[in-house]
């Protein structure tokens, strides 16, 4: 049972949230100029890490909100809570997406 | 040596101190023809089925843990194949006919134990979803029935069934041959078939990359050491994703963690499986005597094999609803698995960008059930560089032409 | 009245002046308040009180709590009856009825203990081996597998008792109430942060009372009593007895289930919550879990009589009863000791085997003085009796312990006392993601590396003596509460105690036996499940060789007490087989709950009409009044139809179709959702969201609209009122209000920031009564004086706001059942009073409500479809043959995945009418349908997705998707069904006025 | 002619103000059904000036920019919903004025506007254990250091979303459901407070 830092409304019990998966998917201006499988990875493909993951989090029963959240997929430890559109903590350290 | 009564006998005198190991537990070659990552049913099948059907033995098992410690050891073990799509319904019916010789065929007793299989609806979409789903699976020569709330009484006597409950039961399809097997069992028996015949099972071995040349895979790092093979075939479930980045590739998975549990051992008092995806619990009891529960899975990526309670608690809620005399028995452990939820919640069996590298992934919530035909599929797939007819659609490219097998429909989650 | 026989004549912490009668299989026995069933049976001389799980072997009384392994009993009967309750911490209270469990006929007499006689037959994992012939036997086999497994019996009725569930949050959590536990919570309540404290035992003080300790030179009970008092002068400071936390999850959250009533005799119950989990999220946790005793692995040691020597201590401190008249103490440590004297003291003829030789004079003249005969270096080599202890033999090791140095000797005794060292309770520590290391001077598992905000301390920290302990709960509490931001000066000072010097244990994992020397036979490991020493060899020896896998082949610690006592004592033997080192066998994973907790206390109060939320529209008593059958869409209770006296279900439906299209039929539809949807660029946002598009939807009109997930697949579908220029009112369907709503935010917050849009629901805010039928507008003529309702004033899709019934209401001209029709949408308060006005009014017309399956009928005489029933997520807009409103001019969501290789398939399902060639036979819905029935598998080409009789059209009427159905328009297929095969043909999915002139009427 | 009928509330059909006069001897907690209140959504952007003005404009009040704290002036109450959402919590009579107006205020601002009510139901919680009642189903720390009076949060109570508004100290929580939640939330709430003994506030 997480304990997310909205970033408004402070730590609230994680059943007030839902998550969204991956975070910094961004989706193709030009999806008609995208072959099947570009679009297919926009679609479907994630990158799943083990260990450090951005993710998308909406404070659902909250403030309505989404944000973005880094967490480790193995120990659950939050590192980061950033709002939607912000940039990334300490990118050098970006997990995630290999393309 | 032959397991049987005989042999148990024999082995009384010698206080059992005669025994052979199951399996051996070999140093890692330099190389193999195959090597299959991920020592979980579904890779040990695969072993068994190389080297059973397909004449190649030269096949290594690589595991970073215990076997059967994935999902294999920690699933409901809930065997059916009542599934609504034909590409489903034909592999998922191969896997229980399979699972029907198998104790035999492996010469170990896996338990399965064919008590039947009930999945609940509550309103009248449940009914029209359940009415699509036996039509369908009959047609496909598949054995389900629709029961009325009258019969589903008769069958689970402590199933809640009165009309004016918060989700009253309408009705059930249900599959006699579905039902339970004893999941470590499944994996050791396997485990011993394929290294009787030749296979290097090797535990504790943990693979962390994939070499490849041309595009074609090389052989796999390990921690004990570079492996070289001729063809890999990787089925790791909720690592799926962690060996594709490894060799490259993106896949269209999710690990998520998936919660069961068991309550004390109690005399016998439920006699088969009860499944209801509406208010998501299903439940069956064990020949230990705990009842085997489980429920839906948590909503975000984890590798961490435990899940959060609030899924627990809503499992429990549901539970003594649908049986109000549980309510005082008690869960005695709960745990959780890693489980690879893929878009359309049908798995992936296929190869890859890479060469006589393949992927057999995506089971999610539901692949004990397939584990022999899982197994048996893959290893053709290996063995002829092409999937058999029962794979074909499983592919990695549905997810660029779209033809997905979407098992989603009424069942919330497919156990 | 005349005491029980082994009641010492005073002390324990027994109220002697409350008297308590409960019975045991049947049979009356009396104990004082503050008993447990074990020791009150104890007190009795009542040592058998079990039978184990695989050869039902006698057993009795292991230990004095939350660890036992054998003294598992039935409580109660019927509804209310309890399996596997532990006797060591079951409080008697008048009218307790325990019962032993898993036997047959008796305790005393057991048939199942034949499989003590088989056990040669039946090792570990043998039902791998055998019952696979003849092929389907298994289930034969199993059935008698299953009856002769599992232990106590589930309750016959539902549960009477009521469960409870509340959060807490507080600065400190202090699991463990025992010294260190008050200690850490004195410390932490001081400073003013908020500490709860809780504690699986009825009272605190942890295992103190059960000894003979003294604390500032004086009974360690005074200052247990001290802390506890000043800690109730602590305003933020709560102390749960009675509470044990079961799990210890992420971010420091854990659940604690406190027993609230089952101490109670049952007439204080009623009215009474029975059980109440915790949820609590602390800022800090301090784990003061104590640590549980071992036993020793001997042959034979699972006789009655045979238990722990801090169990045994503390039978005769806490409870004050004699264990037994002359006991054998046998220890590979120094925490016997102060057991052996104790029980001295109370009377008990005592001798002490001890597998070590240096022994402290300090030790050996305390023995001396209580006149306990010392053994060094033995041990004891096998234990006789049946049902009771009998006698035991000892001898002396050699100095590698493997086998013995001498002859063996018996002694006559009833008792029998182990104690192979202390396992920490690290339970929650480990559950939380804290890793273990383990100690090889103390040969336990201790915490290692900890996880965020936790402290360990005491006992579970592996601090063996009580200064100690007692100065890390303090430095705990202290630490823990400034942490969180708490602090004061100065301190309670450290009491003083005793410390004794202590000579180092000596690891003795099995102890070899008497007469097989290294064979290891019965020499029990796990008691409940019946594994020993033998079994784990054997496991080892095939290839089990993971503790994993020696858990699962031979069952350790998978039974209710999941191993408390016997997993490390496994896996040490494990390595030892092995030859592997104890640290790199590591243990089992330990998992949540820390005890069995009720499942009725984990669903709380959410069950029953509490189950889950029932939504109701403001008109819903109206339909109960009228006897409305109602339909689960959702959370929502919608009327599904009206029956009348006597009516069938398809009679009433019947009239109620037809009165919708020859009179005026009035449906609720105040469950659609709704959204407002505001701002200048709210035209843009819905073009992307729908398929088709919204700009030139002039204001005062109305449009349906359809949209798609981002691969392509309807999702959603409902009519948009244009309210003005930056302002639009979306319908969804009822159930997938919530959802659209969501996705619309998501889309806005994640990938259109820029978009100057903001949404609401109103779905709640208004009631909707849609009326429809050639007098609809009539009636509504009545009600209105300021809505001109001419054809031509106000045309089909358009809306108007103005009064109705003299009620502020918006009228929409759409039409779901494809006559002429008006929706009347009015605040919610309003509601039920502008129903009844409709049906005051409309009663002339001949006004009759209708219910949902009405409306599918209705709406499937016109082809309309309903997003999740005739769609499943695999139907594109075009397989709707609904390629008018998908824009080509314009991206939405979902428009690529519609160019893929599969979604342009010819073969598509697609969305058709069908006929049957009976017109009175109706398909059911899910009904699969061929082209030719052959014997399974037959190629199905697609399936009926909405079936009903049409009253209006005289006969039955079918919506379905078949492959390539657009072009198969008249086709014959068949719908094979279990009882008959039903001819029918693919028609046009329209079946009353094709051209929709109606609802333009 | 509106006023023909009256609203009914969301509970309006248990009879609350006949059950409101029986006396629980040792209330532990008082629960009750708050009627007539008009309620408004305003959306905007707090960053931006002119909505700020614009909304102090009509009702003397800047939009809260502190999370989870209220407002109030006279007869308005303001309740911090999210970055961009506030509550106004009206007296019935004078909600639609308070539209209109505000309406006009925010003409060409990026803001929006919406009535809720009729769409929500307003429970009333108070009592000595009225915080021990609520903690039973809402995950908040209802603790007065970390929820003051004054506060307010968007949460869940047992098993549907819930606005809970502390509105003072004695204590006394105004709890905000949507409308057809309101007969599981009351029946939670009784439930729930059964054992501290539950008396049924008067009508406001
Ligand atoms: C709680 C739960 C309940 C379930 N209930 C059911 C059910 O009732 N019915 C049903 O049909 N299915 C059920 N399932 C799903 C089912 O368990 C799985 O689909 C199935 O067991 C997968 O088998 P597997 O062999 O593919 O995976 P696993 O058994 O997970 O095996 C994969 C193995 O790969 C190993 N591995 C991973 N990475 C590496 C690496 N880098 N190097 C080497 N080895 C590696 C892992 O250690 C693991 O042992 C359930 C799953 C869970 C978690
Ligand atoms: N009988 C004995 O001789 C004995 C027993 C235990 C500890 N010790 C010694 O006592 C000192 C330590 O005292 P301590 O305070 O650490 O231990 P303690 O055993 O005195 O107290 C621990 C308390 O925690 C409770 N507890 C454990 N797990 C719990 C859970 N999950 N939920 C709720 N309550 C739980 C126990 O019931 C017990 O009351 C050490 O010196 C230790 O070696 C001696
Ligand atoms: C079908 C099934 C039955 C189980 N029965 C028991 C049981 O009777 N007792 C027990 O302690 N655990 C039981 N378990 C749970 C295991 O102890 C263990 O928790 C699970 O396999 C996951 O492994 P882990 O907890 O070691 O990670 C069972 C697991 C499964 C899958
Ligand atoms: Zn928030």
């Amino acid at each position: 049972m997480l304990l997310i830092e909205c970033p408004w409304c402070g730590p609230r019990e994680e059943s007030e949230f839902h998550c969204g998966g991956e975070a910094h998917i961004v989706r193709p201006l030009h999806p008609e100029q995208l072959s099947d499988p570009e679009w297919a990875d926009y679609l479907f493909m994630r990158s799943n890490p083990k260990g450090p993951h951005r993710e998308r989090w909406v404070h659902e029963a909250g403030c309505g909100r989404w944000f973005n959240v880094e967490r480790d997929t193995v120990t659950h430890e939050i590192t980061a809570v950033y709002r939607m559109g912000g940039p990334p903590p300490n990118p050098s350290a970006a997990p995630g997406r290999k393309r | 040596m032959r397991y049987s009564i005989f042999s148990l006998a024999r082995n009384a005198f010698g206080h059992h101190e005669g025994w052979p190991a199951a399996w051996r537990s070999p140093e890692p070659k330099q190389s193999y023809d195959v090597v299959i990552v991920g020592g979980g049913g579904h890779g040990l099948a695969t072993a068994y089925y190389l080297a059973a059907l397909h004449g190649i033995r030269d096949v290594a098992v690589i595991e970073k843990g215990w076997l059967g410690g994935g999902n294999t050891g920690r699933n409901t073990t809930i065997i059916r194949s009542n599934y609504l799509w034909d590409e489903s319904a034909h592999l998922y019916e191969h896997s229980l006919k399979l699972y029907e010789g198998l104790s035999r065929e492996l010469n170990f007793n896996i338990m399965l134990s064919q008590r039947g299989v009930l999945n609940l609806a509550h309103n009248l979409h449940d009914l029209r979803e359940l009415s699509r789903r036996v039509n369908a699976i009959r047609l496909n020569g598949i054995d389900s029935e629709v029961l009325t709330p009258v019969q589903i009484k008769a069958m689970v006597p402590i199933l809640d069934t009165s009309p004016d409950v918060r989700y009253p039961v309408l009705g059930a399809s249900l599959q006699r041959r579905g039902g339970v097997a004893r999941h470590d069992a499944v994996a050791w028996g396997f485990a011993r078939g394929a290294d009787a015949r030749g296979v290097d099972v090797i535990q504790n071995c943990e693979v962390t990359g994939i070499r490849q040349r041309n595009g074609a895979v090389e052989g796999v790092e390990t921690s004990r050491g570079y492996i070289r093979a001729r063809k890999v075939g990787v089925v790791v479930a909720g690592h799926a994703s962690v060996l594709a980045a490894m060799a490259g590739f993106r896949l269209p998975i999710e690990s998520h963690p998936l919660q069961a549990l068991v309550s004390e051992p109690i005399k016998p008092i439920h006699h088969s499986v009860v499944m209801s995806n509406a208010v998501h619990v299903y439940v069956s009891q064990s020949d230990k005597g705990e009842l085997v529960i489980g429920a839906g899975i948590d909503g975000y990526d984890s590798y961490a094999q435990r899940g959060s309670f609030p899924v627990i608690e809503d499992q429990m809620g549901a539970l003594v609803e649908l049986f109000p005399i549980f309510s005082r028995l008690k869960m005695l452990r709960h745990w959780a698995g890693i489980v690879d939820t893929c878009p359309d919640a049908s798995p992936i069996i296929s190869k890859t960008p890479v060469k006589h590298l393949y992927f057999n992934c995506g089971w999610g919530t539901g692949g004990f059930k397939a584990t022999p035909g899982s197994g048996w599929v893959f290893a053709h797939t290996i063995a002829h560089d092409a999937p058999h007819a029962l794979n074909a659609a499983f592919t990695l490219d549905r997810f660029s032409t779209g033809a997905l097998i979407d098992e989603h429909g009424a069942a919330a989650v497919a156990h | 009245m005349t005491d029980a026989p082994f009641r010492l004549p005073s002390g324990g912490r027994i109220d002697r002046g409350s008297p308590v009668s409960f019975s045991f299989d049947g049979e009356r026995y009396t104990g004082y308040a503050g008993d447990t069933v074990a020791s009150a049976l104890l007190a009795h001389g009542v040592r058998l009180v079990g039978r184990s799980f695989k050869y039902h072997r006698p057993r009795g009384v292991v230990t004095d709590g939350v660890e036992e392994p054998n003294a598992l009993v039935q409580l109660g009967i019927g509804a209310s009856g309890e399996p596997n309750a532990r006797a060591t911490q079951v409080e008697i209270h008048d009218g307790l009825a325990a019962a032993s469990q898993n036997r047959w006929p008796s305790l005393g007499f057991d048939a199942g203990a034949v499989n003590g006689l088989l056990s040669a037959l039946i090792p570990a994992g043998f039902y791998y081996k055998t019952f696979m012939w003849p092929g389907r036997w298994w289930m034969k086999y199993e059935y008698f597998i299953r009856r002769a497994a599992g232990l106590g019996r589930a309750p016959t009725g539902p549960d009477p008792d009521t469960y409870d569930k509340s959060w807490a949050h507080c600065d400190v959590l202090v699991v463990g109430a025992g010294p260190s536990g008050l200690a850490a919570t004195h410390a932490a309540g001081r400073t003013g942060a908020r500490v709860l404290l809780v504690d699986e035992r009825p009272e605190p003080g942890g295992h103190l009372p059960g000894t003979s300790q003294s604390i500032d030179d004086a009974p360690a009970e005074e200052w247990v009593s001290a802390m506890v008092s000043d800690l109730a002068a602590m305003e933020e400071v709560r102390i749960l007895p009675r509470a044990t936390a079961l799990g210890y999850y992420d971010h420091n959250y854990l659940t604690v289930l406190e027993r609230r009533t089952d101490h109670l005799p049952y007439r204080e119950r009623r009215g009474r919550v029975r059980q109440r989990l915790w949820k609590v999220r602390a800022k800090q946790v301090v784990l003061a879990t104590g640590a549980h005793e071992r036993p020793l692995v001997f042959r034979n040691n699972d006789r009655p009589g045979v238990m722990l020597a801090s169990a045994a201590r503390s039978y005769v401190n806490r409870y004050a009863v004699r264990p037994g008249t002359s006991a054998v103490v046998f220890t590979n440590n120094d925490t016997a000791y102060d057991p052996a004297l104790d029980l001295a003291d109370a009377g008990l003829r005592v001798v002490l085997a001890d597998v070590r030789t240096g022994l402290s004079d300090a030790r050996r003249s305390q023995l001396r003085r209580r006149g306990i005969e010392l053994l060094a270096g033995h041990a004891i080599t096998d234990v006789r009796g049946a049902k009771a202890v009998t006698g035991v033999s000892v001898a002396a090791l050699n100095s590698s312990a493997s086998a013995y140095a001498g002859g063996h000797r018996k002694i006559r005794c009833d008792l029998v006392c182990m104690s192979g060292g202390w396992n920490p309770a690290i339970h929650l520590f480990s559950q939380s993601g804290g890793r273990l290391a383990f100690d090889e001077a103390r040969g336990a598992f201790v915490p290692g590396e900890a996880r965020p905000a936790q402290f360990s301390a005491g006992g579970c920290n592996g601090t063996g003596a009580l200064a100690f302990a007692l100065s890390e709960g303090r430095e705990a509490g202290k630490a823990a509460a400034a942490a969180c931001g708490f602090r004061k000066r100065g301190g309670t000072p450290l009491p003083k105690v005793d410390v004794v010097e202590e000579t180092p244990i000596r690891l003795l994992w099995t102890v070899p036996s008497r007469h097989l020397g290294r064979r290891l036979d019965k020499h029990f490991v796990d008691f409940q499940n019946d594994v020993t020493a033998a079994d784990i060899a054997l496991a080892a020896r095939e290839g089990y060789r993971s503790v994993e896998h020696l858990k699962r082949y031979t069952t350790t610690g998978m039974g209710t007490d999941q191993g408390k006592t016997s997993n490390v004592n496994a896996l040490a033997i494990l390595s030892e087989t092995l030859g592997a080192d104890i640290a790199a066998t590591g243990t089992t994973t330990f998992r949540p709950p820390y005890v069995p907790a009720t499942f009725g206390a984990l669903a709380g109060r959410d069950v029953g009409e509490l189950s889950d939320p029932v939504r109701t529209t403001p008109m819903h008593q109206w339909h109960v009044e009228q006897g409305a059958a109602f339909e689960d869409v959702g959370q929502w209770k919608r009327p599904w139809y009206y029956p009348r006296d006597g009516e069938s279900m398809r009679e009433a439906v019947d009239r109620e179709c037809l009165a919708a299209r020859g009179s005026v039929g009035i449906l609720d539809a105040s469950t659609l959702g709704r959204i407002d949807v505001q701002g200048p660029d709210a035209a843009e946002f819905l073009d992307r969201i729908y398929t088709n598009g919204w700009k030139r939807l002039a204001v005062g009109r109305c449009r349906y609209g359809l949209m798609c997930t981002e691969d392509g697949m309807v999702f959603d579908d409902g009519v948009t009122l244009r309210l003005g220029e930056h302002r639009f009112l979306v319908h969804t369907t009822s159930g997938n209000a919530a959802r659209v709503l969501a996705w619309m935010e998501e889309w806005l917050q994640t990938e259109w920031p820029d978009l100057d849009v903001y949404c609401n629901s109103v779905t709640e805010q208004l009631a909707t009564a849609s009326i429809s039928g050639p007098f609809a507008r009539q009636l509504l003529t009545e009600l209105t004086t300021d809505v001109e309702l001419g054809r031509d004033a106000f045309p089909f899709m358009s809306w108007r706001d103005g009064h109705v019934a003299g009620l502020p209401a918006r009228v929409a001209r759409v039409s779901f059942t494809g006559e002429s029709s008006f929706e009347v949408s009015v605040p919610s308060g309003y509601g039920l009073s502008l129903w009844t006005a409709l049906m005051h009014s409309g009663q002339r017309y001949g006004i009759t409500p209708y219910g949902t399956e009405a409306m599918h009928v209705l709406r499937a005489e016109r082809g309309f479809i309903i997003a999740g029933q005739d769609t499943d997520g695999t139907v594109t807009p075009i397989d709707l043959g609904m390629e008018w409103i998908v824009s080509r001019s314009k991206d939405f969501i979902g428009k690529r995945s519609l160019g893929r290789a599969d979604t342009t398939r010819a073969e598509r399902k697609q969305l058709v009418g069908l006929l049957t060639d009976d017109p009175e036979e109706v398909l059911p819905e899910g009904g699969q349908i061929v082209d030719t029935v052959t014997k399974p598998p037959m190629r199905m080409i697609g399936h009926v997705t909405s079936s009903y009789f049409s009253a209006n059209l005289g006969r039955s009427i079918a919506l379905a998707l078949v492959r390539g159905g657009r072009d198969r328009h008249g086709e014959p297929v068949m719908v094979p069904l279990e009882r008959a095969v039903v001819p029918a043909r693919i028609t046009e999915p329209r079946f009353f006025d094709p051209e929709g002139k109606r609802a333009h009427g | 002619m509106a006023e023909r009928y009256r609203r009914r509330s969301a509970l309006a059909h248990l009879g609350l103000e006949v059950r409101a006069s029986a006396a629980v001897p040792h209330a532990g907690v008082v629960l009750g059904e708050c009627r007539m209140r008009g309620l408004l959504l305003l959306r905007g952007d707090v960053a931006s000036a002119g909505f700020r003005s614009a909304v102090s404009e009509v009702l003397g009040l800047v939009p809260v920019a502190e999370p989870l704290t209220t407002a109030r002036k006279r007869d308005v109450t303001m309740l911090w919903l999210g970055p961009d959402e506030w509550l106004l919590v009206t007296p019935d009579r004078r909600v639609d004025r308070i539209e209109r107006t505000l309406r006009d205020a925010l003409a060409g601002q990026r803001a929006a506007l919406t009535e809720v009510s009729h769409g929500r139901a307003i429970l009333t919680l108070s009592g000595p254990h009225a915080r021990a009642v609520l903690a039973k189903g809402c995950p908040l720390d209802l603790h007065p250091r970390e929820f003051a009076p004054g506060r307010c949060a968007r949460s869940r109570l047992a098993r549907c979303q819930a606005l809970i508004h502390h509105v003072s100290a004695a204590p006394a929580f105004e709890i905000h459901v949507h409308r057809s939640f309101a007969q599981y939330a009351w029946t939670w709430l009784m439930d729930a407070g059964q054992e501290f003994g539950v008396r049924i506030a008067p009508m406001e």
